[in-house]
């Protein structure tokens, strides 16, 4: 079982303080590390060079954008809610950070260990559509409010696929998993915790993606969903709704809606690297070396798929939701379940 | 929405609707038949020219105040397969504002826009048109940017002698 | 999963105070320069739309009167940036039947070669941009990157990239040589080679599919009663074509076909303007062929050009449909009225009832389907 | 089945979709560094115009005809000249072009009688005003008072070729005379008309592109 933070270093708050900011730390590289790989990406598969003159192959090209952007003057339109409007980029950004400390990074040391890390994960990820459709609202502007019913729309639909996928693993591991002894009672280990997921995958020398192809691909699109990556990338469809929910925001508080993205992005990875590709296992490299590489692929591949694809239309969008990920998800549960039942 | 199947073309039916129709050589002036005719007239060709299966390739106008005291609209209609353009012409009169024709909107939808530009840039109205209003220049204009009269060069205030330059080579 | 047709969708009589206005464009990412489309929406779907046009008019019918025939001829171009080309060599046409001249059959040939280049440039563009409108940002740089090749070809022997003035009354302006034509073949091979690749990429991919299979239906009757022409008319089944219906310049000897489908949807039109593509690059191909020596101007460009009074009209394919020009001479050395009728101002007046009870998404699509250009709409 | 048939083919057609971008994301880029690669501009290349200068005079022929300054449609030519004290050539004195307002549509140098007009390889030019003036005469202003001295030889050195080959002109027309009135006397009448017609056959030489430098001078 891995330590806690707050057990190596002895003090809660001084493992909370060193938490935050190591969480912090990660979300804003993660943020200037993914737009920095996104752009290389795009520009691969488009075949440019992507960002050449800032640092050596542009490595620096986002730190000044984000100097540019921190630079920038804050525009607040007028009609606006405030309350809402200056909420919002909080709202989608806070439960972020709590969400990343949730992670299973390593075997060996963890910020929290919590039985139920996998429902506050999804818990914490439910947030970010509030703070959009604060932000749609509160900013009064049509092409705003158009983006936030869609992404509200989008996010509590998807939100389905994505736990169903989820659970079909949870039955895995609880059925597969290890039993511990409490007291004097034999009990299996809990299905929702990460560590035990990936503990279990490295037990049976398994990944989960193997036994069910299925959820992956599912759960995978359910993220992209969750994320609005493209192509489920309605909520901000730039040719139709200009920026959509953030078409009013400006400087810093954009910012920190594109943090937020990123960073909802890397943890939709990290779950997935968790649930289906082993977590932390791999040979020769520590841990969370493995953990981070398999998680930054997974973001690789979001991003060939979003300039690969074209955007779904809205109402395409719900029925892909419901007409096909819902009813396979539904059906993979029962054939997971029936499966384990019988074997 | 429900729109019918395009209909064969055949040749319109004009019989004494024009006031002059003669045939003419496309390979020289790009029109097969030359017809004259009145504005109260205008809307009754269409129809025909809707009833053979033509379309209306554009409304256009022409300030002609100068030679022939006139206004002058132009209609071209011609139809899909081998091209058979018949021009139009109808005098209006040379008053602005005032000159004025029936709308062929009810027949051609597409005149909504040609009419709503001829009106933009000549002044011309049209009586039936469901929204005459300018569609090229500001809403705010106060003249009408294709009249003879409007912006000539010989019109234009002398140009001001430019400040003194740097001259870049 | 067939997408029911959203118009069944449209709500017939939804309460006037649940409807609101967007405002899209005249600067918005989709609306393809400075259009501007007014809609009134209930929820997503359309209830009216209209275009509202004229940000980009730069008065080129004024600009006419104002100057001799010879000193328009940079205007035509500038109609319509995208397939320049075709515009101002066919004001040179129109001029040279007006005034009678005889041109080269070199020059001919260089035109056809020249005015085919540029719509299969022109349609490049406008498939990158489509799909740019559907979301698929990759696809636009490809065609970037091919057009560019294009663009390349034509800038050797005309100097600029959009906005050329390459023709001249009786002829064009520079002679072309072996480099421009082994140019212009490895265009049509790679143009040809790289289509393929499209059609995996994009027409069959399954999003692409559900955004444009029956999305924006233009059939029937609407397309004679708005005079729509070029590919939106063909992809309904209507196979006409300005070069076979009035053969201009030397189209006639050339052996091609005109792209058809029966669809009529934003996908019809895709598939029209992928075949034509592939017939321009047949045209061209033949004019390298028959291609002949001699000169590319039946003289000395003169200054002052006086043609015969009347009225004329002279009509071109141009990449988006039927252009034509209504020249009406007054003897003098100055046009007295220069009509340009361009094809996307009739095909974008029928917006409004083709967008009626399509979703916002669609409206994107459909007014990318159809390929408006804007400066050529305001003139 | 139906229904799963069409998930998968769906599921195909992005995957290759996904397949075309990978492979496209292999190749090399092709992206011209502008800025540190000099772009390659073709024999066409249109920009700003300017004054040829002609080897066998050292200079312009710009005799100041105006045909450019009223053929451009943007009316960005200024010319002035005329006569020049000295010499029968006509010179230009002053030959302003703003380039901020040039369309580059080559009418100019397609009109130029004397073929002194060409594009210049300019690329990177950037102005600093609304009005961006060329003074195209610049480069050969110093030079302008030799030229006229050496013009006005070359006139004289003309003329006197001129003057002798007239002289010889009419001396053998004279003695062709002779010989022609001669031979009809011999023939009776009936001259033949022959020699006219290989002239008449000549391709005119006006097919050739107008802006091939080498034009000779007049």
């Amino acid at each position: 079982m891995p330590k806690t933070l707050a057990e190596m270093l002895g003090s809660p708050m001084l493992a909370v303080a060193t938490g935050l900011g190591g969480v912090m730390g990660l979300l804003s590289f993660n943020a200037l590390f993914c737009i920095y790989l996104e752009r290389k990406i795009s520009a691969w598969i488009q075949r440019r060079m992507g960002p050449m003159e800032v640092g050596f192959h542009g490595m620096l090209q986002t730190v000044a954008d984000m100097v540019k952007l921190l630079g920038k003057q804050l525009i607040t339109p007028k009609g606006i809610d405030k309350p809402l409007y200056h909420l919002a980029p909080l709202v989608v950004f806070a439960p972020v950070v709590a969400g990343t400390s949730l992670m299973a990074f390593s075997g060996s040391f963890a910020l929290h260990h919590i039985d139920l890390g996998l429902v506050l994960v999804f818990t914490f990820g439910g947030f970010a559509v509030l703070g959009i459709f604060m932000a749609g609202w509160g900013s009064n502007n049509k092409y705003a409010l158009l983006g936030a019913m869609r992404s509200v729309a989008q996010n509590i639909s998807y939100e389905i696929p994505l736990l169903l996928s989820a659970l079909s693993v949870v039955m895995l591991t609880t059925s597969m998993g290890r039993t511990v002894t409490v007291g004097d009672e034999t009990v299996a280990v809990q299905g929702l915790n990460l560590f035990h997921i990936t503990m279990v995958q490295m037990d049976r020398n398994v990944w989960f993606i193997v036994l069910q192809p299925v959820a992956a691909i599912l759960f995978f699109i359910a993220v992209l969903a969750e994320t609005n990556r493209a192509p489920f990338d309605i909520p901000e469809a730039e040719s139709e709704l200009v920026a959509g929910f953030h078409t009013e925001y400006s400087g810093m508080r954009f910012a920190l809606f594109f943090f937020g993205e990123y960073s909802n992005m890397l943890i939709g990875c990290m779950v997935a690297t968790t649930l289906f590709f082993g977590g932390w296992s791999g040979p020769l490299l520590p841990g969370p070396v493995w953990f981070f590489l398999k998680s930054y692929a997974l973001m690789a591949v979001m991003m060939w798929v979003r300039w690969t694809y074209p955007r779904l239309r809205f109402d395409q969008l719900m029925r892909f939701c419901w007409m096909v990920m819902i009813p396979l998800s539904i059906v993979n549960l029962l054939v997971t379940a029936f499966f384990l039942k019988v074997f | 929405m429900t729109h019918e199947a395009p209909k064969d073309t055949v040749a319109p039916a004009l019989d004494g609707l024009t006031t002059s129709s003669e045939p003419s050589d496309p390979a020289k002036d790009g029109f097969h038949v030359r017809h004259v005719a009145t504005a109260d007239r205008v809307v009754e060709l269409a129809r025909r020219f809707d009833e053979a299966g033509y379309f209306l390739e554009m409304i256009t106008a022409e300030d002609r105040r100068g030679d022939l005291e006139a206004m002058r609209l132009v209609y071209t209609y011609n139809r899909y397969g081998e091209a058979d353009r018949h021009l139009v012409l109808v005098d209006l009169s040379s008053e602005i504002p005032g000159a004025s024709a029936p709308s062929c909107v009810p027949v051609f939808p597409a005149a909504d826009w040609f009419e709503r530009e001829v009106f933009d840039m000549y002044g011309i109205t049209f009586d039936g048109h469901p929204d005459l209003k300018r569609i090229l220049l500001p809403d705010d204009a106060d003249f009408h940017a294709l009249l003879k009269d409007f912006g000539r060069i010989e019109d234009a205030p002398p140009e001001e002698d430019p400040p003194e330059r740097e001259l870049t080579v | 999963m067939k997408t029911p047709n959203p118009i069944d969708l449209a709500p017939a009589s939804a309460p006037e105070d649940e409807m609101y206005y967007l405002n899209m464009g005249p600067q918005h990412p989709s609306m393809h320069g400075v259009l501007r489309l007014l809609l009134k929406l209930h929820g997503e779907e359309i209830i009216t739309a209209e275009p509202v046009i004229g940000y980009a008019h730069r008065a080129h019918e004024k600009m006419a009167e104002n100057r001799s025939y010879i000193m328009f001829l940079p205007n035509t171009s500038r109609v319509d940036y995208l397939s320049g080309m075709i515009y101002n060599l066919a004001y040179c046409e129109a001029m040279e039947k007006i005034l009678d001249i005889e041109v080269p059959e070199r020059a001919q040939y260089i035109r056809t070669i020249a005015n085919e280049l540029n719509r299969i440039s022109s349609h490049l563009l406008w498939f990158g941009t489509f799909l740019l409108d559907l979301g698929g940002v990759t696809p636009f740089l490809y065609c970037f990157d091919d057009r560019e090749e294009i663009l390349e070809v034509l800038d050797r022997v005309t100097g600029s990239r959009l906005t050329y003035s390459y023709g001249r009354f009786g002829g064009v302006t520079m002679d072309v040589d072996d480099a421009f034509l082994d140019g212009a073949r490895a265009v049509l091979k790679r143009i040809r080679e790289r289509i393929p690749m499209y059609l995996s990429l994009v027409h069959d991919n399954v999003i692409f599919r559900e955004r444009c299979d029956g999305v924006g239906v233009m059939t029937g009757d609407l397309l004679r009663k708005y005079g729509i022409t070029g590919p939106p008319l063909r992809a309904a089944g209507v196979a006409y074509d300005v070069r076979r219906a009035e053969p201009y310049g030397i189209y006639d000897r050339f052996d091609f076909e005109i792209p058809t489908r029966t669809a009529g949807d934003c996908m019809a039109r895709f598939e029209v303007r992928v075949d034509e593509m592939e017939q321009s690059c047949r045209i061209v191909e033949q004019a390298i062929e028959g291609l002949p020596e001699g000169p590319i101007m039946p003289g000395r460009m003169k200054k002052r050009f006086k043609p015969p009074k009347g009225e004329f009209y002279f009509a071109v394919e141009s990449a988006r449909g039927h252009f034509g020009m209504y020249i009406v001479s007054d003897g003098t050395d100055n046009p007295s009225r220069i009509k340009l009728r361009t094809p996307s101002f009739s095909n974008l007046s029928s917006m409004p009832e083709v967008l009626r009870g399509t979703f916002v998404a669609d409206t994107i699509a459909i007014v990318g389907s159809i390929d408006v250009v804007l400066p050529e709409i305001d003139r | 089945m139906a229904y799963l048939g069409r998930i998968l083919h769906g599921f195909k057609t992005l995957l290759t979709g996904l397949r075309i971008t990978g492979r496209e994301s292999m190749r090399k880029p092709v992206t011209l560094t502008y800025p540190h690669v000099e772009p390659k501009l073709t024999g066409a290349y249109r920009s700003a115009i300017k004054l040829i200068r002609f080897e066998e005079m050292d200079s312009h022929d710009c005799v100041a005809c105006l045909a450019c300054e009223q053929i451009c449609p943007s009316f960005c030519i200024k010319i002035d000249g005329g006569k020049i004290e000295g010499i029968k050539k006509k010179r230009a004195t002053l030959f302003e072009m703003d380039f901020a307002l040039c369309s580059l549509c080559g009418l100019c140098i397609d009109v130029c009688p004397t073929d002194t007009l060409e594009y210049s390889r300019l690329y990177d030019e950037a102005g600093y005003d609304r009005d961006w003036n060329m003074d195209l005469l610049e480069e050969f202003r110093d030079f302008e008072p030799t030229f006229i001295e050496q013009q006005r030889e070359r006139e004289e050195k003309e003329a006197a070729a001129k003057a002798a080959k007239k002289a010889a002109a009419a001396k053998a027309k004279a003695e062709a005379d002779a010989k022609k009135a001669a031979e009809a006397e011999k023939a009776g009448g009936d001259a033949p008309k022959s020699g006219d017609a290989p002239k008449s056959g000549e391709a005119p030489k006006s097919g050739d592109a107008p802006k091939s430098g080498e034009g000779s001078a007049s």
